[in-house]
């Protein structure tokens, strides 16, 4: 009988294989990667504002507290975007005709709202607490990052229920003294590792990793 | 090989009756081309009815794209279930498919270790059977979930969520249980085509049937040594083949019986789910082998000796399932438990559904009993019409498990009726063309039976009567 | 959350004036919303289309869609974004007032509870309470002024009253009239009363189709004025109940009645010592209160007055009830139905000055009605002058007369008589439908008034939120006519307590009374009216062939004004646990005799009237007795109601209008499809329900936990989990639950259950978290009703944790069985192994993401499911964290009581008791300590975390042996 | 009857000679003949496999089942760790009351993947250890050796062997009586 097919074949057919096993991975790999990379997780990719408000700005050069805006992130879930008038209560004095600012007098004058852009979007199903982190000593820039230095918002971390629960299970290695929470530059002491347990037991902070902790 | 179809007259001379699992006059070369013959017939010269029967299995196929496609778009509410009765067809037919699937392996498995030379020529024919039954099956968890599209969060993979399986759910234990037999079933039917691929590749008339069956056969040359790993390995899967086969189906039993609903919470089922699982696999293999033999002129091949077998596998699982009838029954009164006891007199009166519980009696339990008659082993009509019987009865069984149960379990207030709906039965009746479909092209592109190990029984048979002489 | 509520509730006031508010309000709710002019099916409204793959982002990896966030511009002060803000209101049936306390968040009203400090509430609430949220966004409410049907303005509206009023002011205003219902409130009854003095010829007619026709007229009888009368259950030993339901909603005081009643057994069942309270009643319905009577007397409703005269003659057959109320003087109830006959009345009235109950248990004050007028005669007047043509403007107040007014009166034809007809409605309704004008009127949550509670509290009505629909009130229409069309509802309220009220202190009086809810010293004094007149003796037993019709409220929809509730319209009706119908109630042996059955459609034909409904059997029916409801058989309601039921008004004369003699039923057709909740009506061979004497109870106060239904500690293999921190559960007593059914709605309303429909509830979807399941146990003919309050048991060995592939449902460290909807991948195998049955599955798209309106209803604390996923009841875990937060950031642990769960919240009778376990002295813990105490299928070592107080009775021995 | 010596074959480039019998019994006989003789790199290729055939031309393994032993052992112990590191360590979770590592539950699995892993280990060693995908082989070349996967049984003696030697091992051959003889082309 004759070859049906060529020497070649044989070493063909094994590499295919080989080839088609790396492939397999390869794709998974890949998948991976892209549902970790910012395409899909957003992370440090700055969004376009109605006005180009600058965190850097405010909080940097000007040394405004998060609280001066965010009013209601100690006594509320949500920590508050603020309202025109807070704007407006500087800038109708300084910057008072400033160009970039038009939409928020224009707001002002209209009564008609701003509309910001979300950065930190939770899924709907996810209820989170802004009061009661800050109340056990979770700072600020531990989830937002350093504002301070963003000229545009963005996210710092993915916000996926992966990193949540990696807190929540040990709260201890991001937790700080209740009179650092709203300090932006807070660096990690080196005894992180025995003041954490400390101000964990001391704040009675609960480690909940229960789903009704978020999920409702 | 037969070219032309002989005249109904000498079909019956071509069987050898019950005492041979082949037809006289058979060597090596007239095993070969009769079976490679069934593919390599003239797309013209395939049987008439093969093509009606395949028609007829497609337009089913396309009844259940369109269920299905309905059932995507509007959600499993396009079925009959509510609370309490949350899972009907769709389990119904999980189980049932599963349960056909088994024949497969068994025959292939079970009886190979056991030595029982009749399993060779419906050895490939039931492994496909099987690999078909699974597919169907397998659809059916997946198409009944509320979120179809979120399947994949069963299997444990790392998330962004941290979340993985619940590996105490029987739910997860079938993921398991039916992905390992559906690879199990498939690696063990590719690996008895291998040498077949061989022959077909040198026996093939243009090239391109060449190349295909040679890319199959994968270089195969029935080398000595080759044959000798060969056979250690597809030994090897049969020994492990045979406890997966009961495993399966006990794990798939406990769906039922690791809940605590009255009418499920029975430590019976895997035993009696296994059996009936078989019963109704053989069931299958005769409804399809013997219009096949037929139509293909196999009656030297698949021979009375093989219908008879089969048969009597049938009785035997059959009084097994019996055995576990009875049990359900009389656990009911014995374990003096009020829950118990009620769902049982539910199933036979009480209930909506008593009528589903005698015509199974009927069909699993008194008809088949006819088979302990030889003369009706010997009439293939009646085995025929038996085994469609024990199908249909098998079907019901499921049927009474899981809606009866629900129907009925604890709270009086939450009791309730369950009724199918025509998308219910167009997605059943749509996998039974699924199946068929696929049955009938394996049937006209592979050989259907075992060629190589034909030739080993044309040599045993051979050698026996030189003995013999 | 009370407590923490109380530091928040201010006037809304300056809020509600604000320019922002309206901006913000209009933001979030366009008034030109276009729902109302694209009908549409009302299985589409209902979402049951629902294709879409909904909850995007669910799966957890999927990116999630970009949303923009939108600030005030000037933010209110006292709104803190993201916190609820709860406002003192009213909500007015039949013009009685039920103090509300209404949540706010962010300036939506999303749940009403009922207010603690108010009379007729004490913080509890009835099912329609409840569901009165979904009316306020009911897109199907009118929300156009509209003129001939043509669309128009206020101003026009204004012109044309003003112009027929002038008109008619020439003649001192003969030919116009005023159509109002009951009225109960001071302002709107003097803004009347000075409309009528400028015009003194103008007639002002009330109409209240389930109003309190006959008390008032039984009080005529018997004291010759209308007198107010209130029942005081805390002080009486034994009741008899003369067909009065007085657990039902459609009984002024109801929630007061039920929960003085039901803390008496409780106390009775929780020391030896105190007597249980022993309740007759004679009725041929079965009622709740029947449900919990200890005695049930079932009767044609017009044999109830013989019953009532032999009790005052001592008559032998009711010798053992007048023996056991005369044993107990000055400490027993006689009580007559609303949908009584007035003589029923006058007896009652007797009987309680005869055993000298007057003044104990049952007290007199003045009438609560600003004007207590024969309302049918009233009606009847009205008609007829119309018809007379002596009536050339009619303004409507609210009222639908065209739908409900007594068939006998012919309203209709009179009304077209009219030159000028105003309607002014929350719906474009039937009457609507008739008049050339037609004014959306304002929801209560949205509109300035004030109301009078049964007795004669008053409520500031406040509004939470600016017309949605550009509604307005009864305030704003009258001012037109009294010439003040630029006073708003508010100044007018506001303007006549100041003249009540002078002085410089009114501002903190006015301040207090918003925030409380309630009017300091409002309520009526107590007063002795003068002795009862001797009662005309009751006629023989009339001859009438035939049966006999009682017409009644339906449970659910009450008198059909809120029929378009989709909550109501779903909410099982507790006696026969059907949805989305009314039928004809029927007794076995009636319909036995008749050769009728359940589902069997008929004509109705009562002198000359005809009506056709479909039959149900209704165990405990009186014999030769039909129950109709009223409430169904909408033709204008909107998509919700249209099409559903039949109407009984169609029936009533008002000559009888609770009951009449001589009807007649032919079947037309069979196999009409009910959509119930429950097919099967007794226990079968199970116990779920456990119920003793109280006599038993004390001879073995076990019984409800026999030997055989309890599990050795040991039974498992693995050790018990152990729950160190909290320990949450719920104790249910089902010697005080009335089954009204509140609470099914109440959590419908906390945790965004959607509605399914009919079609669906007919295959057994429904949503409902917490169901109420109803019993029959006895006799078919008279037997006892039970009802069994069935939220998620959150057992400890949850079976339906067990089985689940995904995690999705699995216990938290404080015990809740927890589901997780955006885990959850519907494999329903959960709700197969959970031996109650609570689990709820969303098969369609029920809930309703289209709808814009409708969002507002729901409350952002709970997640909308979507398709295919499992959900269940929570123990309102969001309360649960609220509570819990609010604690961690004051450093405290959480107090008994702080948590409240919504069904704990509505229940009148306080049935319902959630807690921590591990507290010893949390009031949870004490009940589940007593004897009473027992878990459904406990057997089944599922260690449930919500169990039952069984039901105990208190037969009179002398009738018991008899 | 015997073909002439085809010319065109190469010493260098002969794989080996190929005899071709009728049936089993035969092949077997010269198979062990050929042994006797002291040939040992030589193959028998059959339609079917053939009792003693291997131990005729001297071949014997096991590696098959070693392995298969090995993928069950790592199949049946990964599949329990994997539910055990689910339940316990990954994302413990309070279920129906059981203990986190409520071990007969995982029994189900621990079995399906000790089958799973072995049953592909099977089947891929064979393979591998076959050399198998080898889509040409030499003794494809042969003419007849269609017949190999039909009714006749051939036996391979291969130029390797250190004892082969063209005409004396195609006359050994010949001396079994075959059907036929022919030299197989590398």
């Amino acid at each position: 009988m004759a070859q049906i097919f060529h020497r070649s074949s044989n070493s063909l057919a094994k590499i295919s294989i080989v080839a088609a096993l790396l492939a397999v991975g390869g794709v998974v790999w890949a998948a991976y990667k892209i549902n970790a990379g910012s395409f899909i997780t957003d992370v440090s990719v700055a969004r376009a504002q109605p006005v180009p408000f600058s965190h850097k700005h405010h909080v940097a050069d000007d040394g405004i507290d998060c609280r001066y805006c965010h009013t209601s992130v100690e006594t509320s879930a949500v920590a508050g975007i603020p309202p025109t008038e807070t704007c407006m209560s500087c800038h109708s004095q300084i910057w008072a005709n400033a160009e970039l600012l038009e939409p928020v007098r224009d707001s002002f004058r209209t009564g008609k709202s701003l509309e910001w852009t979300r950065v930190h979007d939770l899924p709907d199903f996810v209820y989170f607490n802004h009061s009661i982190h800050v109340a056990k000593g979770i700072g600020c820039s531990t989830c937002h990052g350093r504002v301070d230095r963003m000229p545009l918002m963005f996210k710092v971390n993915t916000l996926y229920m992966q990193w949540c629960v990696e807190c929540h299970r040990n709260p201890a290695q991001y937790i700080r003294p209740r009179d650092q929470v709203f300090n932006i530059a807070y660096e990690y002491p080196e005894n992180q590792s025995e003041l954490g347990p400390r101000l964990v037991k001391e704040y009675k902070v609960l480690s909940l990793t229960d789903c009704v902790t978020c999920h409702r | 090989m037969k070219t032309e179809e002989p005249e109904p007259a000498s079909v019956a001379t071509l069987d050898p009756g019950p005492e041979k699992i082949i037809g006289p006059g058979h060597n090596f070369g007239s095993v070969t081309d009769e079976i490679a013959g069934v593919v390599f017939r003239p797309f013209t010269k395939t049987p008439r009815q093969l093509f009606i029967g395949f028609a007829f299995a497609f337009l089913l196929v396309n009844l259940f794209l369109v269920a299905v496609t309905w059932l995507f778009i509007r959600g499993v509410s396009v079925w009959g279930i509510m609370i309490p009765v949350a899972w009907g067809f769709a389990i119904v037919n999980f189980v049932w498919w599963i349960g056909i699937g088994h024949a497969g392996t068994l025959i292939s498995a079970i009886l190979l270790l056991l030595k029982q030379d009749w399993r060779t020529s419906i050895n490939r024919f039931a492994e496909s059977m099987t690999l078909f039954a699974v597919a169907c099956a397998g659809m059916f968890p997946i198409l009944h979930l509320g979120r179809p599209w979120l399947a994949y969060w069963l299997l444990p993979y790392p998330n962004t969520m941290w979340m993985w399986p619940q590996p105490r759910s029987p739910l997860v234990w079938d993921v398991f249980a039916v992905s390992t037999y559906a690879t199990v079933s498939l690696l063990f039917w590719f690996t008895g085509l291998i040498p077949d691929f061989a022959t077909m590749r040198d026996k093939a008339g243009n090239s391109t049937a060449r190349r295909i069956f040679g890319t199959l056969a994968m270089g195969w040359r029935g080398s000595a040594k080759h044959w000798t790993r060969y056979q250690k390995a597809y030994l090897l899967l049969a020994g492990l083949s045979t406890p997966l086969v009961i495993s399966v189906h006990s794990v798939v039993s406990f769906d039922f019986a690791v809940a605590i609903v009255p009418g499920w919470h029975t430590t019976i089922f895997p035993p009696y789910f296994v059996a009936g699982a078989i019963y109704s696999g053989f069931a299958m293999v005769l409804t399809l082998a013997i219009p096949v033999r037929r139509w293909y002129h196999l009656e030297d091949l698949i021979t009375m000796r093989h219908i008879e077998c089969m048969s009597k596998v049938m009785l035997g699982t059959g009084l097994i399932v019996a055995y576990g009838y009875g049990m359900e029954a009389f656990m009911s009164w014995y374990s003096g438990n009020e829950y118990e006891r009620y769902a049982f007199l539910n199933r036979m009166w009480l209930g909506g559904y008593w009528w589903t519980y005698w015509l199974l009696i009927l069909c699993n339990i008194l008809i088949p009993q006819a088979l302990w008659s030889r003369k009706v082993r010997m009439h293939i009509p009646t085995v025929f019409v038996i085994s469609l019987v024990v199908n249909v009865g098998m079907w019901l069984e499921r049927f009474v498990i899981v809606v009866t149960s629900l129907s009925r379990d604890f709270v009086p207030s939450s009791w309730g009726m369950y009724y199918p709906t025509v998308w219910d039965w167009s997605t059943y009746f749509g996998t039974i063309g699924l199946f068929l479909s696929l049955m009938f092209l394996f049937i006209r592109g592979l050989p259907a039976i075992s060629i190589f190990e034909m030739r080993e029984v044309v040599h045993h048979t051979e050698s026996t009567h030189d003995h013999a002489a | 959350m009370k407590p923490e509520a109380h530091n928040y509730w201010r006037s809304l006031e300056e809020l509600a004036s604000t320019e922002e508010f309206r901006a913000y309000v209009e933001d979030e709710f366009p008034n030109r919303t276009p729902d109302w002019n694209n009908p549409g099916s009302r299985r589409k409204f209902l979402r049951l289309m629902g294709a879409s793959i909904a909850l995007a982002g669910v799966t957890g990896c999927t990116k999630q869609p970009k949303e923009v966030i939108v600030p005030y511009v000037r933010s209110p002060e006292e709104m803190v974004p993201g916190k609820p803000l709860f406002y003192a209101t009213a909500m007015t049936f039949a013009g009685l007032a039920t103090g509300v306390l209404a949540e706010s968040h962010m300036g939506r009203p999303t749940k009403v509870e009922g207010n603690p400090e108010h009379p007729a509430s004490l913080g509890a609430t009835d099912a329609a309470t409840q569901a009165s949220i979904l009316s306020l966004y009911d897109p199907d409410r009118s929300q156009i002024i509209t003129r001939d049907g043509n669309i128009s303005g206020w101003g026009d509206f204004i012109a044309a009253v003003s112009r027929a009023r002038d008109a008619a002011g020439l003649k001192k205003g003969a030919g116009f009239r005023i159509l109002t219902g009951t009225v109960t409130s001071p302002t709107l009854a003097s803004q009347i009363q000075e409309f009528l003095t400028a015009f003194p010829q103008a007639k002002w007619h009330q109409y209240e189709p389930c109003g309190r026709h006959s008390a008032r007229a039984g009080a005529v009888t018997a004291f010759g004025a209308p007198v107010n009368t209130i029942y005081r259950f805390d002080r009486a030993d034994v009741i008899v109940s003369l067909d009065c339901d007085f657990f039902s909603s459609a009984m002024p005081g109801s929630l007061r009645y039920a929960r003085d009643y039901s803390a008496r057994r409780r106390a009775a069942a929780e020391n030896s010592s105190s007597v249980p309270p022993r309740l007759y009643i004679a009725e041929s319905t079965p009622s709740l209160t029947g449900g919990l009577a200890d005695h049930r007397f079932r009767m044609a409703a017009g044999e109830v007055a013989r019953f009532a005269s032999g009790l005052s003659s001592g008559a032998p057959e009711v010798q053992a009830i007048y023996k056991d109320l005369e044993a107990h003087p000055g400490a027993g109830i006689v009580i007559p139905g609303e949908h009584q006959s007035p003589q029923v009345h006058a007896i009652a009235h007797a009987l309680n000055q005869k055993l000298g109950n007057a003044g104990k248990t049952v007290v007199y004050t003045d009438p609560v009605e600003a004007a207590p007028v024969d309302e049918i005669a009233s009606l009847a007047e009205l008609v007829k002058d119309m018809r007379d043509g002596a009536v050339e403007t009619l303004v409507i107040f609210g009222g639908n007369p065209v739908y409900n007014a007594p068939a006998d009166l012919n309203f209709l034809d009179a009304l077209k008589k009219v030159n000028l007809r105003a309607h002014l409605g929350l719906y474009s309704d039937e009457t609507a439908a008739w008049c050339h004008w037609h004014v959306p009127e304002a929801h209560y949550l949205e509109s300035w008034s004030d109301a009078r509670a049964y007795e004669g509290t008053v409520s500031i009505v406040q509004p939470l939120i600016l017309p949605l629909y550009g509604g307005r009130s009864s305030h704003d229409v009258i001012n037109i006519l009294t010439n003040r069309a630029d006073q708003s509802a508010y100044d007018s309220v506001r303007a006549y307590w100041q003249a009540k009220r002078p002085g410089k202190d009114f501002e903190d009086f006015w301040q207090i009374s918003l925030h409380d809810g309630v009017m300091a010293g409002s309520a009526f004094p107590e007063r002795t009216p003068p002795p009862v007149k001797p009662a005309p003796p009751v006629a023989a037993a009339s001859a009438a062939q035939g049966l006999e019709v009682v017409f009644r409220p339906d449970p659910s929809v009450g008198d059909g004004g809120m029929a378009n509730n989709a909550w109501l319209q779903e909410m099982p009706k507790p006696q026969s646990k059907m949805t989305w119908n009314n039928a004809v109630w029927i007794s076995p042996k009636t319909a036995e005799r008749l050769g009728v059955t359940t589902g069997d459609v008929v004509d109705i034909e009562l002198s000359g009237r005809k009506v056709q409904g479909p039959l149900w059997i209704m165990p405990g029916q009186a014999e030769e007795s039909l129950t109709l409801h009223f409430g169904y058989g909408r033709t204008r309601a909107g998509r919700v109601a249209d099409g559903v039921g039949f109407n009984a008004y169609a029936l009533r004369s008002s000559a009888s209008l609770w009951q009449a003699a001589g009807a007649t039923i032919t079947r037309k057709s069979r196999g009409y499809e009910f959509a119930t909740t429950q097919h099967t009506q007794t226990m079968e061979e199970h116990d779920p329900f456990r119920a003793a004497t109280y006599a038993h109870f004390h001879k073995e106060p076990e019984f409800a936990r026999p030997e055989e239904k309890q599990v050795p500690k040991d039974l498992s293999m693995f050790p018990m989990w152990n729950y160190d921190q909290h320990k949450w559960g719920m104790s249910i007593d089902l010697n005080s639950c009335t089954g009204c059914q509140a609470c099914t709605i109440a959590c419908q309303s906390e945790n965004n259950i959607p509605v399914v429909g009919k079609e669906e509830v007919a295959k057994g979807r429904h949503m409902n978290w917490l169901r109420i399941d109803r019993y029959f146990d006895g006799q078919p003919e008279n037997p006892r009703m039970y009802f069994q309050p069935v939220p998620c048991m959150h057992c400890e060995n949850a079976p339906c944790e067990l089985v689940c592939p995904v995690a999705a449902t699995v216990h938290s460290t404080e015990g809740l069985n927890e589901m997780v909807y955006n885990r959850c991948v519907g494999t329903r195998y959960c709700s197969n192994n959970c031996p109650y049955k609570v689990r709820r599955f969303n098969f369609f798209l029920y809930a309703d993401w289209d709808t814009k309106s409708l969002m507002g209803s729901r409350n952002p604390d709970v997640s909308v499911r979507s398709r295919g996923v499992m959900e269940k009841c929570t123990y309102c875990v969001q309360r649960i964290n609220r509570v819990k937060i609010e604690g961690e950031k004051q450093d405290r642990p959480v107090r008994d009581g702080e948590i409240i769960t919504a069904c704990q919240q509505v229940c009148p009778a306080e049935a319902i008791v959630f807690g921590d376990l591990n507290d010893p002295n949390s009031r949870v813990a004490k009940l589940k300590q007593q004897h009473r105490d027992y878990g459904l299928l406990e057997e089944l070592n599922t260690r449930p975390r919500t169990t039952y107080l069984a039901r105990l009775r208190n037969p009179n021995p002398e009738l018991e042996k008899g | 009857m015997i073909t002439p010596h085809d010319k065109s074959n190469k010493q260098g480039s002969l794989y080996g000679i190929m005899a071709e019998f009728d049936d089993p019994e035969s092949l077997l006989e010269a198979a062990r003949r050929a042994r006797d003789e002291g040939y040992r790199a030589m193959d028998a290729y059959t339609p079917m496999p053939v009792e003693g055939l291997a131990e005729a031309i001297g071949f014997s393994s096991n590696w098959v089942q070693r392995l298969v032993l090995v993928a069950g052992l790592c199949g049946a112990s990964g599949g329990f760790l994997l539910c055990w590191w689910m339940t316990v360590i990954a994302y413990p979770h309070v279920v129906a009351g059981r203990p986190l590592n409520s071990w007969p539950a995982y029994i189900p699995i621990t079995f399906e993947t000790m089958v799973l892993i072995s049953c592909i280990t099977a089947v891929v060693g064979m393979l591998t250890l076959n050399g198998l995908p080898q889509p040409y082989h030499p003794v494809f070349n042969v003419p007849r050796f269609e017949h190999a996967s039909r009714d006749k049984f051939f036996l391979c003696i291969e130029a390797s062997d250190s004892k082969f030697d063209p005409a004396a091992t195609r006359q050994f051959l010949l001396d079994q009586n075959p059907q036929e003889v022919s030299d197989v082309a590398s």
